[in-house]
């Protein structure tokens, strides 16, 4: 059963990357990469990271998404056609990209994974300790060293998006 | 301070002075003409202190003084004269003084180009006291890259371009230069002991003739680009054209007498086995610019080109002296150099005095402008004449000594070879005279000219002054020639 | 004895030159004409002197001697230095005189001809600079002092016939002036240099060394095409001496160098500059004739010969009175160096030699004269046409009586100067090679035909109606005529052989009485045609030149030398040579140049492409580099 | 740890995840969707962590807390990213990435 959820989120992980990246219509790709987001975060149950799986929904699936689609009805009619790229780029980055990905799963093939078959279920409490905890292995000062930033975009984006308005051509 | 560095420290003096205290173009004259005054009393004193000085000292090099300034690789503040640099300095400090007087009414942005001016000034006269390889390399840098500034700024015509291609190619020589030096530097301990930049250490070792015959070629270039060796002078005739007046002065009159100097000083002298070997080759080079040089100069129709070829010709006949390795011949080499650098300096500045009254250096469109300047008229007759090698002044006495003493050659390709470069005489005259007989002589040209402003009193001191010299050399050459001779002798024994 | 002071024979011209050329505009026209004429005055006074002087007493044991006073100038080698200084001997105190006479007289004209001239001061400051460097080169001591002077006679009279400077033509007849014998000039450093070179001297004492044995020497030593070294440089100086004297073929300067002032004429043209040629070669005579058994010489005669000949046949045809003067110049030079070719060198044999000098003495007389006076023709009439000339004789006594009197000289009639020098070089030309004398003889006809050709158009034939009535020239035009006038005759009176000989030793020398009615009758039948066909205005001459048709066109047209030394220069050397030397310099070494600046800047262009500022690209070739990084990573990995 | 699937196969959809984000990245031609692709990226190597972290690891907890990181930070990037996308726009009007070649030469 969990063998064939998983291959069904595969497919539309895929399914869904490749369109969001190669839609011609902006808002369209944006909706296939929530897609994609949602797919993940249904890996993330599979394997029963429910706490994680809940932060990619809301944080990517509600804050990230819900930005790009401010962004592109700020910025361009919904029905807007992307400009088609050039075949000869699109067959280098093809290339490129099935280099590279041949280059990776190679290796990822020839590594012997030391798989451990215990099974142990994962509590946010767990999650919520370990980011809090001061102690050896806590991860206390990333959590604020985050914060910090979070804090700091926040107002860089302000600061940003509120820039002068320059002259027209510069 | 002693007698040579303030020949360096003066300049720089002087360009600390423009930088803080000169506010417009009389100020930054005033200043300019009185240092350079100040460095040429210098000049002039310099030379009767050597003559004292040589009375009771008998080394190759007088004045000497040596300050470390960097131990690692051995490189000193080494100066030092002979006769042959301190006519040098002298005729670097008479052609900016003069080049000074010229610039008298400059009015784009005065106080710059008197700084650029001097600046390079100060590197002309520190590659003439310098006795360090390295520490001339550094004054030679310092000498070629403002002209890059000056060129640009000030010049006319297509400057961009000239500037480029002047600074570029002589960008080029220093990096063949630069491998020659470094080349000599690094065999400099052949026979054992210290890698030294001393030129007259670097003249006690036997460098193996295997790396001579490397580096006297890469030497040789390197120095005889800016003495506009062909095929090697296509700079020049651009360079000059679109510099400014007292640019070109100093840059044909001083600069390009570099080359033949370190040719001299550094080439011949450090690597003497490579400079027999490769003689035959530049030899015949030098000879083919001397001739295509004049035969250039003929077709030209711009002033300043007839008067960058007839350059080109007469600076070969310099390296081409040098190349004979005979006393005489090299006596007539630096009385060459003189001669050229006051005559050519002349001739700039009274092509920039015509321009800057007509607005035109075509020779077609020019004609009769004597009737209408006559003191610039008498002065462009008596300069052309004297360039063209007549008794009584510098011209005559360099050429023939060169002549006489290259055709003391056993050899007698050599000799042929001379006889060849001394036909370049007629086509000299000739060419000096369509444009002396086109411009200055015949109907006046053109109705406009009629009222051209007569020369000014700061117009006729530069000329004077570089007048006088030509005429001293020209009619008591003996003191020179045998002030010259004296110091070439050590340096022509390294050949023999 | 002490000659020391003919240094101030030159030095006194020089003294002017400076004073009037720097302070040409202060000093008023008056003082300079003044000043002038007082300084050669002065000179002319103290080379008569230093001739009395000499020839009475510079003799010992019957030879004369040689004194010599110099100071080094310039040192090139051990052996070979540069002095100055003055010689004395026979020829060069003859030639002092010559100089400084006719110079003085030269002056005093000037100042009525130049006469309200703008340059005038300018004008006679070169009068000073050449009488300077004149002198300098008849005294000088050695070949270079020579070579020095006379590349200061040649700008000299660059300046002097550029003098109008404003005139197209007077420039353009004083750079050809200046260029052609600079050319010759070429030749004569050559042989300097090839000279010196073998004997290890510039001096003429050491050059022409009594003895013989030290030239002979010279001789064997290498040889070139079968003559010696010391020929061919001795050839060489010579062609240097073509070139100043305008013999064939470097002549073509002399009739344009016209365009200079008529008194320049007179003085360079005629009298002095142009017979420095004939100075040189008599100057290193013994060396000519030594040197592998003179064949230096024989080149000497038969270019003096043949330019003779040719200048003669050409003043027939001319019409501008200076030219025909000019060629006539031109034509008597020719003998003084056929004379000087067909010399020997000892006692009698040297006739030729003296005979030489001496006609280069009253030929400096009367030729002077004749410029002068045509001088003052033109000054009445204001052309250099013979056609605008005529009957005038009634206008200007004085100068028609000095100028018949100069004519009769040069045609050698008896009883004048001309004659008497012209009969030593028949003499000469017949004892030593019968070619050169019937030439010579035929040349004698033909000058006394054109110069009384010359002299009838102007004095006689019809009355022009001229715009103003031409006058006698003022006084200090008419007493320079009247003194070479005299000097025409007298000069003839000279025994000159007792003064200037070859070998320096004094001779007998009798008129040849039958040669000499040989001559002077064909000088005479001359005359007499000329007398018939331009007396009288008509058409015999006319008719004359048109039996000749080609020939005559040929003749006028100067054998078309001009043309083909046009042709030569501009087309070949201008035209092919400098041109393409100019474009071979644009297009191939300064494109040369400027192409590797284009190959790197087109290089740079090309790689400057990668730097497009494309995000995009930048992570492309980022992934591109991991990509491959990473192969050779896990390659070497696995191996 | 998903019964029937191995590390490896995760592993490979990931990379194909991430190569394919590398793909958009370099062809899409609008700087919001470039964006996006670098979101796939960061997603990918997100499951990454925490799928290794299943399978090797199981009994700690790093994986999860660096995803968790990932996620804050690609949150923050893509507000602050597209923060200077408009501020951009205000500027030239365009948010093609060939028209913001500041770094040219």
């Amino acid at each position: 059963m969990e063998t064939i959820i998983f291959y069904i989120l595969v497919a539309i992980i895929i399914l869904f990357a490749v369109a969001s990246v190669t839609s011609r219509k902006i808002l369209r790709a944006v909706i296939y990469l929530l897609f994609v987001l949602i797919g993940i975060a249904g890996l993330y149950f599979l394997v029963d990271y429910n706490f994680l799986a809940a932060i990619q929904l809301t944080v990517y699936g509600g804050g990230i998404i819900v930005l790009f689609i401010f962004a592109v009805l700020l910025i361009h009619h919904v029905e807007l056609e992307l400009e088609k790229t050039a075949l000869k780029k699109k067959l280098i980055a093809g290339a490129l990209s099935a280099a590279g990905l041949a280059v990776t799963l190679w290796a990822i093939s020839t590594y012997p994974f030391p798989v451990t078959d215990t099974y142990t279920s994962i509590e946010v409490a767990d999650i919520g300790l370990l980011l809090l905890s001061y102690e050896d292995g806590g991860f206390i000062l990333p959590f604020e060293v985050i914060s910090v930033l979070l804090v700091a975009v926040m107002i860089g984006a302000i600061v940003i998006a509120k820039g002068k308005k320059l002259t027209e051509n510069n | 301070m002693d007698i040579l560095s303030l020949f360096v420290v003066v300049p720089v003096l002087i360009v600390l002075a423009l930088s803080f205290f000169a506010k417009d173009l009389k100020q930054a004259r005033l200043i300019s003409v009185v240092g350079m005054g100040i460095q040429f009393a210098m000049s002039i004193n310099l030379i009767f202190a050597y003559l004292k000085e040589r009375a009771v000292n008998t080394g190759i090099m007088v004045f000497t003084k040596d300050v470390v300034w960097y131990e690692t690789f051995n490189i000193h503040y080494s100066i030092g004269v002979d006769a042959i640099s301190v006519v040098m300095i002298a005729l670097t400090a008479v052609v900016l003084l003069a080049g000074i007087f010229i610039s008298w009414k400059i009015d784009d942005l005065p106080k710059e180009f008197f700084i650029s001016l001097i600046a390079l000034s100060s590197g002309v006269f520190g590659f003439f006291i310098s006795t360090d390889l390295f520490t001339m390399f550094v004054f030679y840098e310092i000498a070629v890259i403002p002209m890059y500034l000056l060129i640009g700024i000030w010049g006319s015509g297509p400057k961009e371009h000239s500037a480029m291609k002047l600074t570029l190619m002589l960008m080029g020589a220093s990096a063949v230069l630069s491998v020659g030096i470094l080349g000599i530097y690094f065999n400099s301990n052949a026979d054992g002991g210290a890698l030294t930049f001393n030129i007259f250490e670097i003249a006690q070792v036997n460098i193996p003739e295997a790396a001579q015959n490397i580096f006297f070629p890469l030497t040789f270039i390197g120095f005889a680009v800016i003495g506009a060796l062909f095929p090697f002078h296509t700079w020049s005739p651009s360079g000059h054209a679109s510099a400014p007046t007292a640019v070109s002065m100093l840059h044909a009159g001083v600069l390009m007498k570099l080359g033949g100097y370190g040719v001299f000083r550094i080439a011949m002298y450090l690597l003497p086995v490579g400079a027999l070997n490769w003689s035959d080759f530049f030899l015949v080079l030098a000879a083919f610019g001397v001739i295509y040089g004049a035969f250039g100069a003929i077709m030209q129709k711009d002033l300043k080109y007839v008067n960058a070829y007839a350059s080109v010709s007469h600076l070969s006949l310099v390296l081409f002296a040098l190349l004979m390795y005979n006393k005489t011949a090299w006596t007539g080499a630096i009385i060459q150099s003189l001669s050229h650098g006051l005559l050519t300096a002349m001739f700039f500045a009274l092509i920039g005095m015509v321009y800057g009254r007509t607005h035109t250096r075509e020779i077609t469109k020019l004609g009769g402008i004597m009737k209408v300047l006559p003191f610039i008229g008498a002065i462009y007759v008596i300069t052309g004449l004297a360039y063209l090698g007549l008794p009584g002044f510098s011209g005559f006495v360099a050429e023939m000594t060169i002549f006489v003493g290259a055709f003391q050659h056993p050899d007698m390709f050599r000799r042929i070879l001379t006889i060849v470069v001394v036909s370049s005489i007629v086509v000299t005259a000739v060419y000096i005279l369509r444009m002396v007989g086109k411009i200055m002589m015949g109907p006046l040209s053109n109705e406009e000219y009629k009222d051209l402003p007569k020369a000014t009193w700061f117009e006729k001191t530069g000329l004077i002054l570089l007048l006088i010299p030509v005429v001293m050399i020209g009619v008591l050459p003996l003191g020179l020639s045998e002030m010259l001779k004296e110091s070439i002798q050590p340096f022509l024994e390294r050949l023999l | 004895m002490d000659f020391s002071y003919t240094i101030l024979i030159p030095l006194i011209p020089l003294a002017l030159f400076l004073i009037l050329g720097l302070f040409s505009k202060k000093i008023p026209a008056s003082i300079s004409g003044w000043l002038g004429s007082l300084g050669l005055g002065t000179s002319f006074a103290l080379s008569l002197y230093t001739a009395y002087h000499y020839f009475m007493d510079g003799k010992l044991e019957g030879v004369y001697q040689t004194f010599i006073y110099k100071q080094t100038w310039l040192v090139f080698t051990d052996k070979l230095h540069i002095d100055l200084g003055v010689m004395v001997d026979p020829i060069s105190v003859m030639m002092m005189v010559v100089v400084t006479s006719v110079s003085f007289m030269v002056h005093l004209y000037s100042r009525g001809y130049m006469h309200g001239d703008d340059g005038y001061t300018r004008f006679f400051s070169y009068l000073a600079l050449f009488s300077f460097s004149m002198l300098g080169l008849v005294m000088a001591t050695n070949l270079f002092q020579m070579y020095i002077f006379w590349e200061l006679v040649g700008a000299s009279s660059f300046l002097l016939i550029g003098y109008y400077y404003t005139k197209p033509s007077a420039v353009a007849a004083a750079k050809k002036a200046f260029i052609v014998t600079r050319f010759a000039d070429l030749g004569f450093l050559i042989g300097i240099l090839l000279i010196s070179y073998y004997t290890g001297t510039f001096d003429f004492q050491d050059l022409t060394s009594q003895e013989g044995m030290l030239i002979a020497g010279w001789g064997a030593s290498a040889s070139f095409m079968g003559l010696s070294v010391f020929t061919w440089g001795l050839i060489l100086i010579y062609m240097g001496g073509v070139g100043k004297s305008a013999m064939l073929p470097f002549h073509i300067w002399l009739p344009d160098a016209m365009e200079g002032p008529t008194p320049v004429s007179a003085l360079i043209h005629a009298a002095t500059m142009v017979v420095a040629g004939v100075y040189l070669v008599a100057r290193l005579f013994p060396a000519f004739y030594f040197v592998d058994g003179g064949f230096a010489l024989q080149v000497v005669a038969y270019v003096g010969a043949i330019s003779s000949l040719v200048a003669a046949l050409i003043a027939i045809t001319q019409t501008d009175i200076k030219r025909i003067l000019a060629f006539s110049t031109m034509s008597q030079i020719g003998y003084m160096m056929l004379a000087l070719g067909v010399s020997k060198y000892e006692g009698h044999e040297g006739l030729g030699y003296m005979a030489s000098m001496f006609h280069l003495f009253t030929h400096a007389m009367f030729k002077a004269l004749l410029f002068l006076g045509a001088g003052s023709v033109i000054h009445a009439v204001h052309s250099n046409y013979m056609k605008d000339m005529g009957s005038l004789r009634k206008y200007m006594p004085i100068t028609h009586i000095t100028f018949l009197i100069a004519a009769l000289s040069i045609a050698g009639f008896p009883g004048f100067a001309g004659f008497f020098s012209k009969d030593e070089i028949l003499v000469a030309a017949f004892e030593n090679n019968k070619l050169i004398y019937y030439s010579s003889v035929l040349v004698a006809g033909l000058t006394a035909f054109y110069m009384f050709r010359l002299y009838f158009n102007i004095f006689w034939g019809e009355d022009r109606k001229y715009k103003h009535t031409p006058h006698e020239s003022p006084l200090s035009m008419t007493i320079p005529l009247i003194f070479l006038a005299f000097m025409s005759i007298a000069g003839g009176y000279i025994p000159f052989s007792q003064f200037v000989t070859a070998d320096l030793m004094p001779f007998e020398a009798h008129l040849n009485i039958p040669l000499a009615a040989i001559a002077s009758s064909v000088g005479i039948i001359g005359i007499i045609i000329a007398f018939i066909f331009y007396k009288k205005p008509s058409e015999l001459s006319k008719k004359f030149s048109n039996a000749f048709g080609v020939i005559y066109t040929f003749i006028y047209n100067k054998l078309y030398f001009d043309e083909l030394y046009l042709f030569v220069t501009k087309k070949i050397l201008f035209g092919i040579v400098a041109f393409s030397a100019s474009w071979f310099d644009k297009n191939v070494v300064d494109g040369s140049m400027i192409g590797i600046g284009n190959v790197t800047v087109s290089v740079a262009n090309k790689i400057k492409g990668m730097q497009s500022g494309k995000l995009q690209d930048y992570a492309m070739s980022f992934v591109g580099g991991i990509v491959v990084i990473a192969m050779v990573v896990f390659y070497i990995w696995i191996n | 740890m998903i019964a029937g699937i191995s590390i490896y196969d995760i592993l490979t959809l990931t990379s194909i995840l991430f190569f394919i984000g590398v793909y958009g990245f370099f062809t899409r031609e609008n700087l919001i969707t470039v964006l996006m692709s670098v979101e796939l990226i960061l997603n990918a190597s997100a499951v990454n962590f925490v799928l290794i972290n299943t399978y090797l690891y199981p009994d700690l907890l790093q994986g999860a807390v660096f995803s968790i990181f990932i996620i804050a930070l690609a949150a923050a990037e893509t507000a602050l990213a597209i923060a200077i996308i408009i501020n951009l726009y205000k500027l030239i009007y365009s948010v093609e990435v060939k028209d913001t070649e500041t770094m040219k030469y």
